[in-house]
């Protein structure tokens, strides 16, 4: 029983991290609000499907269309909605959650809702490790999550445009004053992110069907991961993805299983109540310094 | 170097900067000098191509209605309606007042995110000059810039200016909030940045710390030139010494 | 040197004398700033009158846009205090709840339910926000987004009030008229009551929070103490309206927790101009009876406000109120620089 | 006793992630004495005032005020003690005219319990605090909406916001930052006539000539710690003070 808690858990700490880091990055680490991110996702999902049925693209090929075409979506975004609202946090978050809801309302309008619509899996076959048994699909979870964390923190740390993002979050005209293009910056982040939302749609929702909720689920769940992590620091995705996957298995295993996302919801309200700038947040902080 | 003719700017139906006309040639330290919202941080938002930015912004939130006109040229090229970005290309950096930094990356991070437009290879020289200028940045390098104090984050922000490999140096009130040790290290270092073959713009309240080291300077009330002249000649014209120096 | 201009604006008539205390000197005058306020107004009493020539349908359209514009105004109340919520559903939804809770067990007639659900609903509301009071703009916004659903979702798994399906059966509202007068009048009350709150000491102490809360901690004044208050009274509006709904409907379910209920009063207020009472209401009643008329598209509706949101957010920030009363005060004029 | 000294500060530390902003501060202030707080750049001046009016919660160390523990307390509640203090970056109510910007102060539970519930027009009150401060009561400044006031203006705001809540200290945090020369000749003697009222003052300051002349003590910090706490004159001889802050002051 413990076993297979343990590797669960650790499966679906990998699910909220890769859920959760296309999110963190245009919304923490550039401060760019992407709350159309759940749409995205399923969107992605629902493209896969269709270049596979009515196109019959080989699966690779789908794979790869998709992430561009979604990657090229918010790029678009970015200068289409939010450039004119740039600045005012909220009309940017009320502005690509709008999005986000139409996209997502638009599916379930266009009929996307029966249970046909679903991707297949990588790779079939299972393993078992420990006496747990774990399908090849989950390790791949696992592999890809891991690889894209350590992808972000040396994007964001050594490369030239992640330090661009990082610049445009913390002082926007300061790093306008030094030649960094900000609306440019912001709208490659958003690219990024969204190309990372795809990327964790096809890996992920081959586990399941693709519905329309879900989309509401990833948007809650990458917030969730955001908060309680600290919404800039990629140790925090880390970190509070292991502490959310853990409790949801708990709870799933111990619990009824029904009250898995009132779990996530409670970890939003605790952390928020207590240290608002999350367990890695810094912006507290020095806040309180100025 | 650079010409600005008949220079207007408008907040709404007030007027910031009215008619100003000023010159700088290749080499020189000159000095705006007023007491405050006397429209020096206009005119160096203006010339930097921040004023853009910001018309832009606030036109997006419906707010106050700028009008920038006159004829800003740089080297001969007319510049009033170029991208800021464009502008920090041709050489053109602005350091913007209250020591503006980055502050949650450490010190050499903030410096990093500064050569963002530096593709060449002798970056590694504009670091070192950067920590010989500013000896004290050296080992505060893995500190948060947050957390470092006033004058060390004022250090650090002319610093990242320095990391763009500025032609003309525009600095916004550099000795802002600083001690008089403090001032005193920070116009030395204006000087030896100059050594380098960089013109310098200053921007400033305290006239006194400045005036022996400029060539030439302007005083600007209520955003009107109303004096102009060597630093020598302002030193000892009574109208100054009695605005300023306060005495 | 060529002529330049520039545009100008001035302000006109009445305004130019006085910043904001209005000193009436004419008839003339007087019917210019009584005008943009009476006339609605009395647009409203008569409609109702008109129920034989304009039939049924439409009234269901006013009852709903009052609820609505309820909402939009509970949600502007909270943004003057710089508390911005993607939420309202939460407002709507515990009032829905406990007004149709205890008609339905306790057999209380709708006069008395709806005036607890009021105070229930807002006092429920107020307790479960107040840990999360001392946020500020984006992190007070996602918890309220997340509110209403952990709700829908904790009633939907522990089956307590009549679970996913809901109660049904609930007591209807005495008559056609109780039902338009009291939802108008109601509207208008919290209308009219919200702007001389906002434009007393009072609602000066909420904007001073809203602008600058670190400064009227200085002035030693409880911040989440007026917070409080003001989530409170917002919460009364908002709380009537599900109450007052469910009665209409005769049924409490998970609907009243239901995205429409969050999205549709911010997008009024946001259509209407925020921080102005009077926008809300005109973006619910522009809103509102369009969306009804969509009804035949289903779920299509969410996708259209969400349209109208994208564009009024982007398009007109500041909304539609600000821009009529600039355009009713202010006229521009190209100015030649001397 | 009636208690002689207004506040005790008892080794006030404060660390940001590794940097002592504030080190083991110790003193006391007595009732109606005016403190002047000087020091370089960076060395805790502001994040002092932060902690006593509780706006920074201290790592360690104790503060009394009027014989009442304050340490950590919230900031409305300390400014309800009566302690008021102004803010370096000024903070006022941008959309709003001058004289409405202390109606919200007024509007305090401490000034309703001290003016009495009925103290006349809260307007006349809040345009006779802008005379207080230096403001003609017919000039046009009452009425000018407080973003389109020249800085050293808003600094006097701040002032007036503070003696809106009748304070028994005053905390001044580099009031004369941003004033013009005249502006400080202003206000000065308004400072000095608040003293002599008996209000206990402490003023964070660069400008030296003019604190010097008010000041009954001077208190120096550098980096966090406290070097030097003792009259004007004794802190201009010392030597420690002019090596670390004063040094290029004295010589020219």
């Amino acid at each position: 029983m413990i076993g297979s808690v343990i590797v669960y858990g650790l499966v679906s700490s990998a699910v909220l991290a890769l859920t959760a880091m296309g999110f963190s990055l245009t919304f923490g680490i550039s401060g760019v609000a992407n709350f159309a991110y759940g749409a995205f996702y399923i969107l992605s999902g629902f493209l896969v499907w269709m270049l596979l049925n009515y196109l019959k693209f080989p699966f690779v090929l789908a794979i790869v269309v998709t992430i561009g075409v979604v990657g090229v979506l918010g790029f678009v975004t970015y200068w289409t909605i939010l450039l004119r609202v740039r600045g005012v946090a909220l009309s940017e978050v009320i502005a690509t959650f709008a999005l986000g809801v139409g996209i997502l309302e638009l599916f379930r309008w266009l009929g996307f809702v029966t249970y046909e619509f679903t991707i297949p899996t990588f790779v079939k076959g299972m393993v078992v490790i420990a006496g747990v048994p774990l399908d090849y699909q989950r390790l791949f979870i696992i592999g890809i999550a891991s690889a894209l964390v350590l992808f972000l923190y040396f994007f964001t740390h050594y490369t030239r445009i992640g330090l661009a993002m990082r610049g445009i979050a913390q002082n926007e005209r300061t790093a306008i004053s030094l030649g960094i293009e900000s609306d440019i910056t912001a709208a490659l982040s958003l690219a990024l992110g969204s190309a990372m939302a795809s990327v964790a749609a096809i890996v992920i929702l081959p586990l399941g069907i693709i519905s329309i909720n879900t989309g509401y689920e990833v948007l809650l769940i990458a917030v969730a991961v955001g908060i309680v992590g600290g919404l800039e620091s990629v140790p925090g995705i880390l970190v509070a993805s292991l502490i959310l996957g853990y409790a949801q298995v708990i709870t799933g295993t111990y619990f009824k299983s029904e009250w898995m996302a009132v779990v996530y919801l409670a970890a939003i309200v605790l952390v928020l109540a207590i240290k608002p700038s999350g367990l890695f947040g810094k912006f507290k902080e020095l806040e309180e310094r100025v | 170097m650079l010409e600005i003719k008949n220079l207007m700017v408008f907040f709404e139906n007030s007027l910031a900067i009215n008619d100003l006309s000023l010159e700088v040639h290749k080499g020189e330290i000159v000095g705006v000098l007023g007491s405050n919202s006397a429209g020096k941080t206009t005119l160096m938002n203006t010339i930097s191509g921040l004023m853009i930015d910001i018309k832009r912004k606030e036109d997006r939130r419906g707010g106050e209605r700028i009008t920038v006109l006159g004829e800003v040229r740089f080297e001969g090229e007319d510049i009033t309606n170029m991208e800021p970005g464009k502008r920090v290309k041709k050489g053109i950096v602005l350091s913007r007042e209250r020591h503006p930094i980055f502050p949650d990356s450490s010190v050499e991070e903030n410096l990093k995110i500064a050569a963002y437009l530096r593709r060449d290879a002798d970056v590694k020289k504009t670091y070192e000059f950067v920590y010989t200028v500013f000896f004290r940045l050296k080992d505060l390098r893995k500190r948060k810039a947050g957390f470092c104090s006033g004058g060390e984050q004022q250090m650090l922000a002319i610093g990242m200016a320095l990391m763009t490999k500025p032609r003309l140096f525009l600095m916004d009130e550099p000795l802002l909030g600083l001690s008089p040790i403090l001032q005193r290290d920070l116009t030395r270092a204006i000087k030896q940045i100059r050594g380098e073959g960089v013109t310098i713009l200053v921007s400033e309240q305290f006239a006194r710390p400045l005036l022996p080291i400029i060539d030439r300077g302007y005083v600007i009330e209520n955003g009107i030139p109303v004096l102009s002249g060597t630093g020598q000649e302002l030193i000892n014209n009574p109208e100054v010494k009695a605005a300023y120096f306060g005495v | 040197m060529a002529m330049r201009y520039r545009k100008e604006r001035l302000d006109r008539g009445i305004k130019v004398r006085c910043d904001d205390v209005f000193a009436l000197s004419s008839y003339r005058e007087a019917l210019y700033l009584a005008l943009p306020r009476l006339l609605p107004v009395a647009i409203l009493l008569i409609f109702p009158l008109l129920k034989g020539v304009v039939g049924l349908y439409y009234e269901k359209a006013l009852v709903i846009t009052c609820a609505i514009s309820l909402l939009a105004l509970s949600w502007d109340l909270m943004a003057s205090v710089g508390l911005l919520s993607l939420g309202q559903a939460l407002f709507f939804g515990a009032g829905a709840y406990i007004a149709g809770y205890l008609n339905y067990a306790f057999k209380l007639s709708p006069v008395v339910t709806i005036p607890l659900g009021t105070l229930g609903g807002a006092l429920f509301c107020t307790f479960l926000l107040l840990p999360v009071l001392r946020l500020r703009g984006v992190y007070f916004a996602i918890i309220t987004l997340t509110l209403p659903l952990l709700l829908s979702r904790f009633i939907d798994t522990t089956k307590i009030l009549g679970g996913g399906e809901g109660i049904s059966g609930l007591s209807p509202l005495p008559n056609i008229w109780f039902e338009l007068y009291v939802a108008i009048v109601a509207m208008l009350v919290c209308l009219f009551g919200f702007r001389r709150l906002i434009n007393a000491d009072y609602g000066l102490v909420l904007q001073g929070i809203r602008d600058n809360d670190r400064a009227v901690m200085g002035g030693a004044i409880n911040i989440y103490r007026f917070k409080a208050q003001a989530v409170f009274i917002a919460g009364l509006a908002g709380s009537f309206a599900g109450a007052f709904m469910t009665h209409y409907y005769q049924f409490v379910g998970m609907p009243a927790f239901a995205m429409d209920y969050s999205i549709l009063p911010l997008t009024a207020a946001v259509l209407g101009g925020p921080g102005t009472f009077a926008g809300a209401t005109i973006g619910a009643f522009i809103l509102v009876p369009l969306s009804e008329a969509l009804r035949g598209f289903g779920t299509l509706r969410v996708v259209f406000y969400s349209a109208i949101l994208i564009v009024c957010v982007v398009g007109l920030p500041e909304g539609i109120f600000h821009y009529m009363r600039r355009k009713y005060h202010q006229f521009e004029r190209i100015r030649e620089i001397d | 006793m009636e208690e002689r000294s207004i506040l005790e500060v008892e080794n006030l530390t404060k660390w940001f992630g590794g940097v002592a902003a504030i080190l083991q501060v110790s003193f006391s202030l007595q009732k109606g004495e005016l403190l002047g707080v000087v020091g370089p750049n960076g060395s805790g001046k502001t994040t002092l005032v932060n902690l006593l009016t509780g706006f920074v919660k201290p790592s360690s160390g104790k503060v009394m005020y009027q014989g009442r523990d304050i340490t950590g307390q919230r900031p409305y509640k300390i400014a309800a003690l009566g302690m008021a203090r102004t803010f370096q970056m000024t903070k006022p109510f941008y959309q709003l005219s001058a004289f409405k910007n202390l109606i919200i102060p007024l509007y305090s539970s401490r000034v309703k319990r001290l003016r009495g519930g009925n103290y006349g027009n809260r307007d006349d009150v809040a345009i006779d605090l802008l005379e207080d401060v230096g403001f003609e009561r017919d000039s046009f400044v009452p009425y000018k909406v407080a973003s389109s006031l020249p800085h050293g203006y808003l600094k006097r705001l701040e002032l007036a916001r503070c003696l809106a809540l009748r304070p028994d200290l005053l905390i001044l945090d580099e009031l004369f930052s941003g004033m013009s020369m005249s502006e400080v000749a202003g206000t000065l003697p308004v400072i000095e006539r608040l003293n002599e009222e008996g209000l206990s003052i402490i003023m964070v300051e660069h400008r030296l000539k003019e604190l010097f002349r008010v000041a009954h003590r001077v208190m120096v910090l550098n980096f966090g710690a406290k070097v030097v706490d003792g009259s004007p004159r004794e802190v201009m001889d010392s030597e420690a003070v002019k090596t670390a802050y004063l040094g290029s002051e004295a010589e020219d």
